[in-house]
């Protein structure tokens, strides 16, 4: 059994530095249209290959802060570049180019319901397809056959034909990541793609995040709750805290006082591996 | 929290209250307008509930006298106004619903490609929607002429106000997170529309078409009764004589067993559309493999979506072939005849206020029906509904038997309660309040069913699992959590309620609709404007009302 | 009144009138003066539909109507009422038209009748001078096909037979091609040809029927015979011009004695309904 | 820092024998009327003051176990016993007393969103009021008393007059936990009741209903996939694999292998704490 218990992080924990900035937040501010401060002023840059986790407590903006790396929320002040290119600036096709080169993956999946496993992932090509085409999902062959091929990649290619809505979570959030996944990006954001997975499945879909993005190079950003889990992929670590980073450093820098920082709690009061509870 | 509410739990002798100050003091506030407007408004009609209440014996002896044995008269005649009510319904629906889909993509902020058209096409919708059907009846029937073609775009006005505001909320809901994933993905909006927003919405859409025929047929019935044909013509010449009321009668009861029989068929269809079965679905888990049809990968498997896919193809199929029983009317008339629309608004902006009294008055009492129906029947639909409700009584009987006494009640149209009532009532406000009550009592059983049956499980089993019984479940569960839901169906109502009496005068029971009735027969198009603006901006401002309510007490 | 003997106050039920510029000054008019020389308590009701008025009367709700020559005959027949008085307008008696546009070259029943798709309109179904007196005129041009109501109502004499709910509004269909021909009161044609701005020759009329009564106060039986012969003097000798010309738009409109015997055509229409 | 790491659990990991015995489930079978057996004869009993954590993949039947604890799900076989008095005959009046003594905390703690926190708590009292009273939500003036206090106790004072609809995941869940407490239940059943809580709120929901039944010697039986968790509280624990218990001991005899057969997985596949993964 000892040979099933490798850690699936490459042995160099810190990306190479020569790798090319992939995406680039420079002092990024977003205040809702209530009051909220979601966050405040975060900068940092993400290069090609990176896993980078970030953690934080409720609240302290991870969500805003995905969803500002492909514009689902519009932020207040500051730039987010994907590959160079502006995303704060752009609209109409060119918006939705650099759009293409994000995906994400979402918590709940969010599928259609009503649509086929094959339908709902094949939808993470629409940005590469002409309108009227894309309206009514006349996808070419070859995009068909890399999705099916991916199905069965991710072990559902029996349930291909089965309405989205009627997979348990494990398995809508593995058709969730082959859709962003078909999409060929350079970046994959996951917010949260574990929350509320029973253990075993929540290991299936950390090991597929990590071994899709890692074999194709993509860089990736994930939002996550669990600091061990965390640990265990990152790359690098973003630590949040009320709308600022806190942290921001390899893993093996994560110390007890840090964890204490961002989640405001003495680390004894917080549910986390006991390998975390004293000094490391 | 302020202090106040939090100091008072501590004084030793006080009672702990149980909700904060602002909600007592909302609720009171809510129950003091409501008293308030029922003592006024009784105050104004002079309705007396008690002597109502005494007066239905001897109301049902008048209605059995007059109306009983049902005959029919001319059966094919019968059954060609059916098939043509019916016709006019189902194709106002269609056409209705088709462009309430695009007028809410529009006006649905969400998913809108153009945020700033929103506001124009809800504004539109509303203005649409706050002129009771029948007042459009009547203007149109005015501007344009008679005839099916006019029947059918007064229908077809009215349920496009209301289908787009259901449209846009239901968009607004079930699309919100989809259209988001796939705007990640860089998808254009047509594509969002078809490839999210449509299959997403088609639950919805179908369930809203279904409840949009069923009320259209109604609404076919009282604007035949205007001059739209059908059977509601039929009905109005019956009605004419008293010696006819029993042929009148067998009228409603094949009209009642026609909307009975669409009831069921719809509230099957819904069911077995909308929840396909969990067996079914596990079945077809097992047909899996890859599925190439002329070297082209399918997406879908075929058959997939069989039923869904077969209803809509037969709803559209028959919508479409409804016209064919109304083929004669003057459809090009519809075009050549809209500028004399302009020509009737025209007139009608030429307010003339010279009949204010009167109209002011008759406003009055309108406002008195509606206000004094709606609390009524409230409740009484609040002591019948746990009654009908499936999952509070044992025994099915009791609600099947309440539901169908509903649905009958619910065929027979308004107009002819409110004639039913005339005679141990008198004329006045009090068979339109007697008539719209015994009506949305029967509504407001069965939404006050669909919103107990609602509940989720689980929050009926935590209290169960505490010990409750189950009329403390009711009470403490069922009926806070559907209350919101409940009062937004008691707030639409009223809305419906007002509109319903402003059109009962057209028909002869009095109140601003009478005004408007006799103003456009008299051509006195100013005072009729008049009138219909009284009715807009007070419906426009009850909706603004009620809209505020909920967002800002009944989340 | 509460009791119908010892009466205090008289209630007085109307109809929506098709010709009414003044209409609610104009009823109030009566209400006051009556009050004034009856010392009663005079309250007026509007109601919108013939059959609920006469329906109300039948239960006691309202002792006096102002309504059609076939609103007579129903309230004498179900609701225990008389004709008290009818209204004369000062051009002549009134008439039912069949009437079609001048431009139709339309000119008998039977050029109507000899179209591939004749069309009618009709006031509705009970209504006196704007359906069943039209409706007998056809029926008599036809005697031998021996047609009744329902033929001409419901039946296959006509393509198309439009109800309009009233009389401008027959006009109207007419004018605007609803209908090829319609049924309708003989003053409406032109009340509506006015408003249109069309001149008076744009529409033709094809049949004039028999002169008939026209609006007639029924009263209800149950009323004190002494007060019945003071509404009878009160209303002849009415001469407020503004009422006649708010309710008929015609000052020199008077009511005159009336009783159900000038009725009687019309008990032979009631027949032939069925 | 260290003085925060303490394990809640007394020192005594097993339950003194001598107890007396709270609950008996006697060779409990359920078949569901779609033929799912969820439950296989499964039998144990439970001594007044243990802390039983149950765990098993999804769809084990952990929560039809808890739900026929309470006969939320009616058992085909076999017999419940709580107090020494049978729960599958009782009916009416009978039922809802022996309800009363077995009190549970949900998931998603389904509250009534729009009643006050308040009147949520109070809603425990139900089982103990005459139907007349619990009708018009009567309470008397100690149970109110009561509940203002618990809610203060797990500082959610100042939330009193706030709907429950407005609280956050882990304060609605202290409310259930309220709600289940004033009930004065013999046995706490929690089916779940950390999924989907941040890690923070995690353990202050596990550390109140750990020191909550304690305290109170209140028996409790809590569902949970988080295995970590479960060692640092439970007694005792019992491991469910498709509908049958595979194992029943004390957390120290939980090896490597039981928790394979449990889950039917390789410990490698699971995203469990490091410490479970080797030979324990
Ligand atoms: N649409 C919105 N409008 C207003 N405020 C918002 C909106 N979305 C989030 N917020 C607020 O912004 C802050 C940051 O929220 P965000 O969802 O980014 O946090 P998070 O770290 O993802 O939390 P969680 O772990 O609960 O998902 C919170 O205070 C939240 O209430
Ligand atoms: N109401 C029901 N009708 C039919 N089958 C059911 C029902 N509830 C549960 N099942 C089935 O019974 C089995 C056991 O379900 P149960 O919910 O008890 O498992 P669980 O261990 O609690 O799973 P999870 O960890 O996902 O909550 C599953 O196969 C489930 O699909
Ligand atoms: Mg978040
Ligand atoms: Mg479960």
């Amino acid at each position: 059994m000892a040979d099933t218990i490798v850690s699936p992080k490459p042995l160099e924990t810190t990306t190479p530095p020569g790798a090319e900035v992939v995406l680039s937040v420079q002092g990024v501010s977003k205040t809702y249209t209530n009051g909220t401060k979601a966050l405040r002023d975060v900068s940092f840059d993400v290069r090609r290959g990176e896993f980078v986790v970030v953690i934080g407590p409720s609240g302290s903006g991870k969500s805003t802060l995905m969803r500002s790396l492909n514009r689902l929320v519009d932020v207040t002040s500051g730039a987010v570049l994907v590959d160079g290119e502006s995303l704060t600036k752009a609209g109409g096709a060119r918006l939705r180019a650099v759009r293409r080169r994000v995906a994400m993956v979402f918590q709940h999946a969010n599928l259609v319901g009503r649509l086929t496993v094959l339908q709902n992932v094949l939808h993470g090509r629409l940005g590469h397809m002409g309108t009227l085409a894309g309206m009514f999902g006349r996808y070419t062959e070859a995009d068909k056959q890399t999705a099916v091929d991916l199905l069965r990649e991710i072990e559902l290619g029996e349930h291909m034909y089965n309405r989205a809505a009627e997979l348990s979570g494990g398995q809508k959030q593995r058709v969730g990541i082959a859709r962003a996944i078909i999409q060929d990006p350079s970046v994959l954001l996951c917010d949260e793609p574990i929350a509320s997975l029973d253990p075993s499945v929540s290991k299936v879909i950390m090991d597929m995040i990590f071994q899709m993005a890692t074999s194709r190079n993509i860089t990736a950003i994930v939002n996550l709750h669990q600091i061990d889990v965390a640990l265990r992929y990152a790359t690098r670590i973003i630590g949040m805290h009320k709308g600022e980073i806190v942290f921001d450093g390899p893993p093996a820098d994560l110390t007890a006082e840090t964890i204490e920082r961002i989640y405001d709690t003495p680390v004894g009061e917080l549910m986390i591996g006991e390998e975390l509870r004293g000094e490391r | 929290m302020s202090a106040d509410t939090l100091a008072r739990p501590q004084a030793p002798a006080a009672r702990i209250p149980l909700v904060s100050g602002q909600e007592r003091r909302f609720f009171t506030a809510a129950l003091a307008v409501i008293v308030g407007a029922t003592a006024l408004t009784t105050w104004i009609t002079g309705f007396n509930p008690l002597a109502a209440l005494a007066g239905m014996p001897s109301a049902l002896g008048f209605v059995a006298a007059d109306y009983l044995p049902p005959t029919v008269n001319n059966g094919g005649l019968l059954a060609r106004a059916l098939v043509e009510t019916v016709a006019l319904a189902l194709t106002s629906t269609l056409v209705a619903s088709a462009l309430a889909f695009l007028a809410a993509l529009i006006g649905c902020r969400a998913v809108s490609p153009l945020p700033w058209a929103a506001p124009i096409v809800r504004g539109f919708a509303t203005l649409v929607r706050n002129i009771p059907d029948l007042v459009w009846a009547v203007i149109l029937f005015t501007a344009m002429g008679f005839g099916f073609h006019v029947g059918f775009a007064a229908l077809t006005l009215g349920t496009f106000g209301f289908l787009t505001r259901a449209f846009i909320e239901s968009m607004d809901e079930v699309s919100a997170d989809t259209t988001e994933t796939l705007a990640a993905v860089g998808a254009s909006f047509p594509q969002r529309v078809m490839q999210s927003i449509v299959p997403s919405f088609t639950k919805d859409f179908i369930a809203w078409f279904l409840y949009c025929i069923e009320v259209s047929i109604r609404g076919a019935t009282i604007v035949g009764m205007l001059g739209g044909g059908g059977v509601g013509m039929l009905l109005n010449g019956e009605l004419g004589l008293a010696r006819w009321r029993p042929r009148a009668m067998g009228t409603i009861l094949i009209l009642a067993v026609l909307v009975i029989a669409v009831d069921l068929l719809t509230s099957y269809l819904r069911t077995k559309l909308l929840n396909p079965s969990a067996a079914r679905s596990a079945a077809d888990r097992s047909e899996s493999a890859l599925v190439v049809r002329r070297g082209r990968i399918a997406v879908t498997q075929r058959g997939r979506d069989r039923e869904v896919n077969l209803f809509l193809l037969c709803a559209l199929a028959l919508s479409l072939a409804a016209f064919w029983p109304i083929r004669d009317a003057s459809w090009g008339r519809l075009l050549t005849d809209f500028p004399h629309l302009s020509r009737t608004l025209f007139e009608l902006a030429s307010l003339d206020f010279s009949a204010w009294d009167r109209t002011w008055t008759s406003f009055l009492d309108t406002m008195g029906i509606a206000v004094l129906s709606t609390v009524y029947s409230a409740i009484l639909a609040l002591l019948i509904a746990p009654f009908a409700t499936r999952n509070l009584v044992r025994n099915p009987v009791g609600p099947a038997l309440i539901t169908s006494v509903a649905t009958l009640i619910r065929t027979i149209p308004n107009p002819v309660l409110v004639m039913m009532a005339i005679a141990p009532f008198g004329l006045g406000v009090t068979p339109g309040i007697i008539g719209l009550t015994l009506s949305s009592t029967a509504f407001f059983v069965r939404v006050f069913v669909q919103g107990y049956e609602d509940v989720p499980d689980e929050t009926i089993e935590a209290l169960q699992a505490t010990g409750a019984g189950r009329v403390q479940v009711f009470l403490s569960a069922m009926l806070p959590a559907s209350r919101s839901h409940m009062v937004a169906w008691i707030g639409m109502r009223f809305e419906m309620n007002f509109m319903g009496s402003a059109i009962l005068g057209m028909v002869g029971a009095g109140g601003v609709g009478g005004v408007i009735n006799e103003a456009v027969r008299g051509r006195q198009f100013g005072v009729a404007g008049v009138a219909i603006l009284l009715v807009f901006v007070f419906a426009f401002a009850l909706e603004l009302t009620m809209a505020k309510v909920k967002r800002t007490y009944i989340r | 009144a509460d009791t119908p003997s010892g009466a205090q106050s008289l209630r007085i039920g109307y109809l929506p009138q098709d010709e009414t510029p003044h209409f609610a000054a104009a009823r109030q008019g009566l209400a006051t003066d009556l009050a004034a020389a009856t010392g009663l308590e005079v309250s007026e009701y509007h109601v919108a539909d013939m059959s609920a008025l006469v329906e109300a009367m039948r239960h006691g709700h309202v002792d006096m109507a102002i309504v059609g020559a076939m609103g007579v005959v129903q309230a004498y027949q179900v609701a225990d009422s008389f004709p008290l008085v009818a209204m004369q307008q000062e051009e002549g008696p009134l008439h039912s038209d069949i009437i079609v546009r001048a431009d139709s070259g339309i000119h008998t029943i039977a050029d109507l009748m000899a179209l591939d798709a004749p069309s009618i309109a009709f006031v509705d179904h009970i209504s006196t001078t704007g359906t069943l007196l039209p409706a007998i005129g056809i029926m008599e041009a036809f005697p031998e096909r021996d047609l009744d109501f329902d033929d001409i109502l419901h039946g296959d004499v006509f393509s198309t037979v439009v109800f309009a709910g009233g009389h401008p509004n027959v006009a109207q269909a007419v004018i605007q091609g609803d209908a090829v021909a319609g049924g309708i009161a003989h003053r409406q044609t032109a009340v509506e040809l006015e408003r249109l701005g069309l001149s008076e020759d744009y529409l033709r009329v094809i049949h004039r029927s028999e002169p008939v009564m026209g609006a007639t106060m029924v009263a209800s039986s149950s009323l004190d015979a002494d007060l019945i012969e003071v509404l009878r003097d009160f209303l002849v000798g009415f001469d407020n011009e503004d009422y006649f010309y708010g309710m008929w738009g015609n000052r020199s409109a008077r009511f005159f004695d009336t009783e159900i015997g000038e009725f009687a055509d019309l008990f032979v229409i009631d027949e032939m309904l069925g």
